[in-house]
């Protein structure tokens, strides 16, 4: 009684998603820790590669500092009164959704597929139940399961976190966070188990064989279509486009950015699933196409704008990382630089052209960005995937195929289908969250800005 | 010639500049203060321990001019920042004895604008 | 004459106690030069594990990064004037304690016991003498001596930094240095020794058995315990509590826990000591405790303070991980959510209640969060342990026994002993230093800030 | 024409700079992209070893992050205004050297000697052909090959990036782009290939033996001398020594210093090209030279100027660990300590008497810190050389010698052959971009400064 | 009525404030300052480079008063914002000549309070 | 006495300071203001959106001084200050009734020095 009576109305609902998810987990968690007693786990002997582990590790590891990376990508784009927000809602994520994944997400995306249509992961794995040291031969054969599974929830993690930028400077916070735990769950784990699963229909284990190295349809394109979708329904910030002040802190910009970058070496070259041959290629990959695609960016704004600006530069890095990311392990360097061109060219016109034209007001670019570059990455993955870098690739790109076309197809459609789907889900997401919580804060609490509304906190202090 | 202080909100710069504009009052000087006044600010919370949060962000406008531009840039400013809400904030007109204009050395009315 | 007197007076302990440690790290040096000369050394060659070593070298480089994560955390939080009174007592450490590692730390605390009572290390291994490329077989068979010396000396840096959050914004950076030092070699290299050391009396290497994965009782306790006396004996600020501002930069307070959280994987799945399977599941455990704790912490504030908070968050998440850390590598992911939820909610109620109503100023709560944070751990250590996490548990926590109770108590008497001796030599320490030195700023200078008295710096121009 | 024509006038040569260099490249693409077809590359097997190939990639990523790091080292050391202007010139050298190396500069710096010489690499590898996950046994043959190149890399970005410390705060960025790619083609390459190459006429493959491990002379006096020639081609800024502020932000320089100090573990022990014992050599070495430079200077400025000093700990600790590169994986932790005593005194007086006495205006000590502190490092390499500790070491250096004073001299020779050329040869190029483009901003653009006239940015908003 | 602008070293700040809260003068304006006064700075050393440092930290307050509120408000600031030393600062009094609420459009003595 | 405000260009700053000692008038209080005059700034370019950039970056001096010290202080800040630019800044001569000195409680032309 006294204890829901202190929470303030507009708040009950999202404790209740979470005292909810929590109680799920609790179930499952019971369950795992009976059988994880004594004697019942697997041995700990495990013919895991040491090389392979350490570099899947610190891969994980990488991946997870990218959260705070974009935490100040993002924090320094917007204004001094959101700064603490965005930090928030990014630090939320990484909180809310590494339990999440612990919890269902893992088993969800990569568990035994149930039903045999590869739709969707079984329950198997709940509480990360089997999930210890020994191997998944069929996701990574050379590294301990539980170093996959981590790996795999950085991914998860970010991907909502790149969102953000859409709906920056006016989300309430208690919206924000059952918006993105049911994001999770209903949109990145399924997708994720149609592309990586085993079984999932339309990837490389039993599916169609769409080529996605380390998440452009996965991540990016379905964090972009889905920012598309939030910037849609959350409409304008007040003032928008001509009263809101410019970046509040550019340097903290670059240091997030920087920090993105590093850390891609982890989410590409980590995807090799090992210290492999095929991880020093996407870590080369990846590198050429961020810094092509910063350089292109540059020489845009320098031409059509008279300067090349600082905020260029990392935005086109982002953009050549981002593209690069379904395409670094089948491509070679060539390909890198000319995937880099298309993913400064392609989000820097989306940004001047299309987002004004259009009208929405995706605050810091993630649809642009993220969405447009991912976009083209998988196509660019059709164009350049080349079997003699990764054998795994069956078909190889239409520039180096004989069947390139075919492959090209396949791209195409899982670009559409992951676009379409999370667009979609992402729109009945938000509309069901807006009509039980509302996703907006008060024209005033916009005003005086998130820091202080949502947080009671303010990041700098003037006078002290 | 006079010199007019106000303090506004910080998010009605912009329309209030605005508005100046129109009323061809171009030359403003802008500053960031820190505000006490009826208005209560929102309590901050640092690890449990609760300031009070009384000094709150407001924007401080600096408007030098003749006699007859007084009363256009108080109109100019009380409408664009008022929002009826407490905290909206305050104007002061002071004396102005002199204006020099560095530039040039000129002085007095002419150099105000 | 003329060098020493133009060290102002209060200095001269401080350059003299330098001038010491410095004279007999010389003379071990002198020998080392010696017997390093061609021929003396052990042969080249080794048995080290590539994968091993590569993991335990990127994790001694992740730990080395918290401490500057560290002071980007705690600076983040002092008023302007003292932002680089923080962050110079972190780098002086880091240098400071890495030199004394290398002169006589690491043989005090790892060398082979004197007196075989597992009290003290001897000087056998003094400038590193004979600690080379040849892997120890004691502690790290897979892994070149100097790469677990060098891993260990991260946490002998480390360690002392933490206390600062109890003495900022007051203490006298000369009383800093020699306190420093002083308990680096006097509280610290003892207490690793006692639970890492060969021969240690606690530890699992020939002692009662108390489980410490990565450092509950030898970083945690030790420094929380260590800070409590720190605040105790420095007493309050000026103005505090009421008349002391909020953190002057919260971002950067986000960025050192971000940075903090990055290097936990290194001190926590780094003392596996290899790149394995124990090191994957003390990864996935210490991610997961952090990511509970931040969201617990969270979740406390939304309900007590209404709204959730930035500095919550982050201060829960490093209340995770310390408490996880002695048990990493011991614990089922179900276990690292269960020590999360108790880690945010101890220090929470640490800094909520008691710090208050006990009304002693510990400046960042390095007591609130390390000190109870790490007893927590400890003690939640000996109820989730398991052996078939890791065959080194000999017996299994509470939870998981047959005889947990006896795991337990060995844990309680390890966290009862080294948080009494590390708070009484602290204690001991100050005291004799403040007799010496002066460990208290002036109130002018307090008045005015470190940054300008002790410095001669400021942090951020104003106008330029 | 109407292209070329909204192209403003003095950005022309830059435009046009570019689009040559693109050209060239892109000749090279073409051909690569025909020849690296399926079938037409090496077999994807390879006898690389995880875990060297694990440890080379994240020292790859680790080295990447030290150019951002240097950005925040310098640029909190800058007047606000030109805050962004030192961001974008870091970034701009890793997107645009990035690209160089991959159309050409490994090639020439790595590739089969042309002429048989040592003076330069030939055009074998130009597009990066042939230089995939096949390891290259000259180089390192337990990594792919595009491991090893990777790395390099990220040696080919830093390096200009140090000069910028010289020119920065009045440099024109058109002329600062041309001037990087030029230098990096015309006096990195070359000197790498004497050096490193096989067959350099310098080095240990085929060369008199000059032992520079990580950079001594490659990176740091190549990069010093040419920091003098541009302190000194450029002149002084306006209003130096007395009119300049003081650093702006010496947190972020302080961050900085951190992410270059954790960047700098890949940056030697990397460079032992393996998770080895040797590399663990370097990794000890390494640090413990930046630690007690840190101290020391520290100490220095205490005794000199009354108080120990933020910048002068965090600038102690660069010039250590600048002056332990060449010499990371040849000497003891005795050899580390002494080099770092060295590295913290010889460039404290540089900056504090040779700099005010010549006159020069090195705006952050580019010279003193990296010249002085490589020219100290490289010599201290010839004294403290040390067979026993790397058997690659042919002559023991002057302390440990037989014929310790060969290599000595052999060292010296290094030294003065490397700074004189690259102080001559920067002399020469930094003239001819200044009579094609003009070196410097106009008066005007530098009262007002860097980021508002050479990137229409500002890096904080001041009211919003 | 008067605009009074003090300028005060920051640690005084909270001290002063509360003390004009107890003398019911609730609303002020606060901002950050560099003085130069007779107070020597510490000379501040970056890299053996000495900065003269004259330029110090101080706080600024502006409060407009009722003319009866003068008296109070100057001996608020003064007993709290004394500490004895060099730099302590000023009080300066100035004429208002008006004084608007921007909320309200209300002038005068009104309006100020 | 008088009590003068100037806007100045900031990298102006350091040469009137010195001017201003030159010519025995050591006491000035320093801050960061934003100006909107005459002068247009350079329009900023944020990911191809373009910012009008009308506020820039401005210093603001404010002096008291006895009337005998007006026009030094004038001259010193108008020799020093002038680029001969459009935004040189403008100085601002206001009426000061009163100044008291914190430290010591004086008031007056004894405090203002
Ligand atoms: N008498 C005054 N002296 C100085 N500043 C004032 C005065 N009155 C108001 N202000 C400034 O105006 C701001 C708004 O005033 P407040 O009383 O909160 O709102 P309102 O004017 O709507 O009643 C205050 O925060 C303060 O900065
Ligand atoms: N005549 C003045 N004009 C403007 N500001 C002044 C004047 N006198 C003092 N100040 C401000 O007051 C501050 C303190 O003055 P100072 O002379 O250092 O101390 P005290 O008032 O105790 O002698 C200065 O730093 C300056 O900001
Ligand atoms: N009437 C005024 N009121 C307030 N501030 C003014 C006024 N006139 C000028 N300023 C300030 O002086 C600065 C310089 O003025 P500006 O018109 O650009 O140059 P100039 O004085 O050389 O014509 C402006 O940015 C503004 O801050």
């Amino acid at each position: 009684m006294s204890v829901m009576s202190r929470i303030s109305g507009t708040y009950r609902p999202a404790v209740l998603a979470m005292i909810l998810v929590l109680c799920l987990g609790g179930v499952s968690l019971a369950r795992d820790a009976i059988t994880s007693g004594p004697g019942s786990q697997e041995p700990a002997a495990t013919q895991a590669d040491t090389g392979d582990t350490a570099w899947v590790l610190i891969s994980a590891a990488l991946v997870m500092l990218m959260t705070p990376g974009l935490a100040f990508f993002y924090g320094g784009l917007v204004r001094r009164k959101n700064m603490l927000s965005v930090l928030m809602q990014c630090f939320m994520i990484l909180c809310l959704i590494s339990l999440q994944w612990v919890l269902c997400g893992y088993s969800l995306a990569f568990g035994p597929d149930v039903g045999g249509r590869g739709i969707i992961g079984g329950l198997d794995w709940l509480g990360l139940r089997g999930v210890g040291a020994q191997p998944n031969a069929t996701y990574a054969g050379t590294v301990p399961h539980s170093a996959f599974m981590v790996f795999q929830m950085m991914f998860a993690v970010i991907t909502p976190a790149l969102i953000i930028g859409a709906f920056a400077e006016r989300m309430r916070f208690s919206a924000f966070c059952v918006f993105s735990l049911l994001w999770a769950t209903l949109v990145y784990d399924p997708l994720a188990h149609w592309v990586w699963g085993q079984g999932g229909f339309m990837g490389l284990l039993g599916g169609w064989g769409a080529l996605d190295f380390a998440g452009g349809t996965v991540v990016h394109i379905n964090a972009g279509a889905s920012a598309l979708a939030a910037a849609l329904v959350l409409r304008k910030r007040q003032g928008y486009p001509n009263m809101i002040s410019p970046p509040h802190n550019l340097p903290l910009a670059v240091l997030g950015a920087a920090m993105l970058w590093f850390g891609w070496f982890g989410f590409n070259a980590g995807s090799a699933l090992g210290a492999s041959g095929l991880a020093s290629g996407a870590f080369v990959a990846t590198h050429i196409a961020g810094a092509t695609a910063g350089l292109v960016w540059a020489a845009m704004d320098w031409f059509f704008h008279k300067r090349p600006t600082t905020l260029g530069v990392i935005t086109g890095a982002v953009a050549g990382l981002v593209a690069v990311t379904p395409a670094a392990g089948f491509v070679t360097p060539i390909g890198a630089v000319l995937i880099g061109i298309g993913a400064a060219a392609f989000p820097w016109l989306a940004v001047t052209f299309l987002k004004p034209r259009m009208g929405y007001d995706d605050s810091l670019d993630a649809f642009g960005v993220h969405g447009i570059g991912g976009i083209w990455g998988a196509i660019a993955t059709g164009l350049f995937a080349c079997a003699s870098v990764n054998p795994a690739v069956n078909r190889n790109g239409l520039f180096y195929g004989p069947d390139g076309a075919a492959q090209l197809l396949t791209q195409l459609k899982a670009v559409g289908i992951s676009a379409a789907f999370s667009f979609v889900a992402c729109l009945i997401l938000l509309k069901v969250v807006d009509a039980v919580i509302g996703l907006r804060v008060s024209e005033h609490e916009e005003r005086v800005g998130l820091d202080l509304t949502q947080h009671k906190e303010v990041a700098y202090t003037i006078i002290d | 010639m006079k010199y007019i202080i106000a303090i506004i909100q910080p998010d009605r710069l912009g329309d209030v500049l605005e508005e100046l504009q129109k009323r061809e009052i171009h030359l403003v000087t802008v500053s960031n203060v820190m505000g006490r006044g009826r208005q209560k600010g929102i309590a901050e919370v640092y690890r449990s321990h609760t300031e009070a949060g009384s000094l709150l962000r407001k924007v401080k406008l600096e408007i030098a001019v003749n006699a007859e531009f007084v009363q256009p840039t108080v109109e100019a400013i009380t409408s664009r920042a008022r929002t009826g809400r407490i905290g909206d904030g305050k104007i002061f007109v002071l004396d102005l004895d002199r204006c020099i204009r560095i530039r040039t050395g000129e002085e007095g009315n002419d150099a105000i604008g």
